[in-house]
């Protein structure tokens, strides 16, 4: 799937929660199912640091695809951590770069990607898209897409 | 069962307008106390009046308006001063805060009296605004900066204190109260042992003046600060207490208006004390609100306060303690109503993100005392602290807000 | 005749609360307004309002009125980076005044660059607080200040600057608009010419700020500095604009809470631009009152605000030559609506205590810039300052006043 | 004449004047007509700084009497310092030490002597009184008055 279609795909499964309860349980859920970040990524080296909480993330290319890895030491931010990871794993370098994430407005977590708060969340998107384009200009620098 | 109380709670809080907000369409419950205190009206109303009536510059004006403002500015000087009981007006230095004011005497005072290998000595618990001041001198000056430790209960230990002190010793920084611990130290103590071989104190009031009468002959203390926005008071305003003869010696911190005598490129003078050290047009508009603020806290009466917060503080730590795997952190015998406290494989930031949901504004992280955090070997806790505008049915709803949260989370 | 003008003074009027004050039953005719502004009632709204519903402390807050206020103080900050067109945000640090940034630049700066037999360049018409920090300084670094003679005229002697500078020069800072002389000074030129060899250079925009519309790229000012209070805001609330570089090498002036990344007893590391200069709970309200403040200014137009002072200039020139024995202070080309002067064999004094009674606020003295006063060998002078809410009406009450107390004290 | 009955004839003579105007004019007369200080007292060391204006003052001591004599660079505010000396000049040190110099608010000045002016005259009414007392501890300390 494309990152959008991914983004619309998940509108769709908070567009049913009717409070913020609702969406904070299926945070938490997602959380829970995240597989942590390798140990070997759980390091300062990987850490994205928010203050309030700790973000680790592990980004690798090939052929032009970003795996991300990435992990939470608080369980709503891992789980949003996890839409974060299933909407830019595995997709174009070249996309995720310039990608614009609505669909965190969309569903109601804008608040949680707010510069006001250091939870690393913030940070973690730039980063994931700075990974893409260091890479991108790495491999791919001199092709046109 | 609630405990009865002295205070009407209800009349107190209408005076409050920020408590009657709703976050989120919940009611709010304000317990970040610890971080700013809410304004009551009459501060809102007189800063109002100022803006729109009398504003004008103060000192040296010639004009009506601004002896107006310069005779308000330094009655507010007054008002701190008996509310701390300072022998001289000229002992109050108005700042920008408890920050700026412990880095004016750090500046300061570590000009005229530090110099190499000399030691300052402060606690484990203290907040980064009396830690990184101290670190910036000992690194100019290379001196070396002494670290009283706590005990389990979040109590200084004065045995180790004791050891401490040595002929190089030239300053003791301590705060009253603990923003995180809510420890009330044994400050009168310390001073004692620091006077008996002439060091003299410095005291951390930030946390510590709005819960109880602050006396500075009495403490007998040579540096006493605090903020106004943790007395109800506006923000960018603070106070240095220092001893006439402190204060004489010290050479001023910043240069700039009011602060001088005469001013030529050979020749500088100073002014005289306060002005010495209250460069630059001073914040008065905020100088005057905290003196407002005082009024209030006059008004209602700091011993009436500080009953009815030992009351918050009991109640809290009860219902605290009925919580599953919570742990309050600071169990000192006099201490303030400031409630640390972790839960058993809960983030913090999880359990402060739930709580706001529900209204309940607490602080989560490492309240700026990270050696206090480094001491539980932890990353950061929740704080809920509260004053005298809060309430016992405001505590069961951080309780009830808790447990909600923890049967989300687990 | 009175010029006409392309601003609609009473409607601007009407939004300054305290320009309709009486004082001795006498309309309230403010030409001070070089020591401080009035503000309008969008700002004194905003404050009421920021009391009354959102005010919490900010940053690292995990609950809903901390992000409210935080995102407020954040956009308080691109307001004023727009407001300068400064090129990153982290460039724009929240200090108390003007006093205040000269005062953390001269320390922070000085500990970094400037050691012994170094030079600072400065003029012969600074205010105070362009003066007695850098002495501060020199002192303590054993540097020499150096300082650019200004003409009769009221002009910096640009050869004579050129003379001062050698390799030993390592900052240069100069009023951007002299407070007494209303000099407008070739702030261009003198940032050209110190930037051939490398020099950065600190302008102090106190009472230029107010008064043109400043673009610190255009300028490529290494240092930009002025004050809330000064330009419609509260006080309190002070900007250092710093480019980048600059700031990012730096030391920390103050340390504190916010301005930290982690701190140890063994490390402490700091927090990134522009935190790494605010140590302590910040005036947040008085940053955002100041946005507002700015917000207000960019209404009305900072080139009409402009045109229309500069009107008020030739009418008051015009106006205090026909007055016999009067002289001005300051007549540079580029001039603002300051009018500094004396009167023969009269002390300004009782001068001003006369206008005082008349409703007239002038100030008088030495208006910090003592310097000043000497090169023209006087003790003080008065002085009207005057802002786009002043009318021609007010100054002929201001000449009326003149003639009335030089009839009395002849 | 007493001190009090001296400051009952200023009160007087003021209770004439409809308003400030005619105050003023009057302090302006009176500071006219005030003898300045001999040139050898107008020096920084008699000198009360004022900031905004200048005051020097110079006392004397004779047989328990005081006198005075003053100056200042400001007409207006010469005209309250003549008003000072002429309720407090040739009166006894014990007597002047610690005088309620209540004229001064009964007859509208009260402002000008306010610490918010940095005219010098408070400083001036301090120094005179200091200047009685230092002298009457001086030469009548064992003295009971
Ligand atoms: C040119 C100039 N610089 C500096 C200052 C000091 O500003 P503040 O007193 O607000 O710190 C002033 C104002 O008094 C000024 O006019
Ligand atoms: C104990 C203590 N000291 C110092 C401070 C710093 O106060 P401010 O941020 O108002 O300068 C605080 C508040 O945060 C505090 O709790």
């Amino acid at each position: 799937m494309s990152i959008n279609e991914l983004q619309e795909q998940i509108i769709a499964e908070f567009s049913v929660f009717d409070d913020w309860m609702d969406r904070y349980n299926y945070l938490i859920e997602l959380g829970g199912e995240l597989p942590g970040i390798d140990p070997k990524f759980r390091t300062d080296e990987f850490l994205i640091n928010g203050c309030q909480s700790k973000v680790w993330l592990n980004a690798e290319y090939k052929n032009g695809i970003i795996t991300y890895t990435a992990d939470s030491d608080a369980i709503i931010v891992k789980g949003i951590v996890a839409l974060l990871v299933r909407v830019l794993n595995k997709q174009k370098a070249s996309e995720i770069m310039n990608i614009d994430l609505y669909f965190i407005d969309k569903i109601g977590l804008k608040e949680n990607l707010s510069p006001t708060r250091s939870n690393g969340l913030l940070s973690m998107v730039k980063q994931m898209k700075l990974y893409a384009l260091a890479y991108h200009s790495k491999y791919e620098g001199n092709k046109i897409n | 069962m609630k405990p009865t109380t002295n205070i009407d709670i209800q009349k107190i809080r209408e005076d409050f307008p920020v408590l009657h907000q709703k976050v989120y369409n919940k009611k709010l419950v304000y317990f970040d106390n610890g971080a700013t205190t809410q304004k009551p009206q009459s501060v809102i109303d007189k800063i109002n009046e100022l803006h729109s009536f009398t504003n004008s510059s103060i000192h040296r004006g010639v004009h009506y308006l601004s002896g107006l403002m310069t005779e308000e500015y330094e009655a507010a000087r007054e008002k701190v001063r008996s509310f701390i009981n300072a022998k001289e007006k000229s002992e109050i230095i108005f700042s920008s805060g408890t920050t700026a004011s412990i880095n004016m005497i750090a500046f300061s005072f570590g000009e005229k009296y530090i110099s190499e290998g000399d030691e300052i000595i402060i606690s484990e618990m203290e907040h980064h605004s009396n830690i990184v001041p101290w670190q910036l001198l000992c690194e100019r000056k290379k001196a070396v900066l002494k670290i009283i430790p706590f005990d389990e209960n979040g109590e200084l230990i004065i045995s180790e204190f004791k050891k401490l002190i040595s002929d190089k010793t030239k300053l003791i920084s301590v705060t009253h109260t603990s923003n995180t611990l809510g420890t009330v130290n044994p400050v009168k103590e310390i001073i004692n042992i620091a006077h008996k071989i002439n060091i003299p104190v410095l005291l951390d009031g930030a946390q510590a003046i709005q819960h109880e009468k602050i006396d500075v002959q009495e403490l007998d203390v040579d540096f006493y600060v605090f903020s106004g926005h943790k007395i109800y008071g506006p923000t960018g305003t603070g106070i240095l207490y220092g001893k006439q003869k402190w204060l004489e010696e010290m050479p001023p911190w910043q240069g700039g208006g009011d602060m001088v005598d005469k001013v030529s490129f050979t020749k500088t003078t100073f002014n005289s004390l306060p002005f010495k050290f209250e460069a630059g047009t001073p914040n008065y508009i905020g100088a005057i609100g905290l003196a407002k603020a005082l009024d209030y806290v006059e008004n209602i009466g700091v011993e009436k306060i500080k009953s009815y917060e030992k009351e918050l503080l009991n109640y809290s730590t009860r219902e605290l303690n009925k919580i599953d795997g919570l742990k309050i952190l600071g169990h000192s015998k006099d201490k303030i109503s400031v409630q640390s406290f972790i839960i058993e494989s809960i983030h913090p930031y999880d359990m402060g993100m739930i709580l706001d949901k529900l209204g309940v504004a607490v602080r989560t992280g490492s309240h700026c005392a990270q050696p206090v955090m480094d001491h539980f070997g932890i990353d950061g806790s929740l704080r809920a602290s509260m004053v005298f505008y809060n309430s016992f049915e405001e505590i069961d709803i951080l309780i009830d807000g808790i447990k909600k949260a923890q049967s989300m989370l687990k």
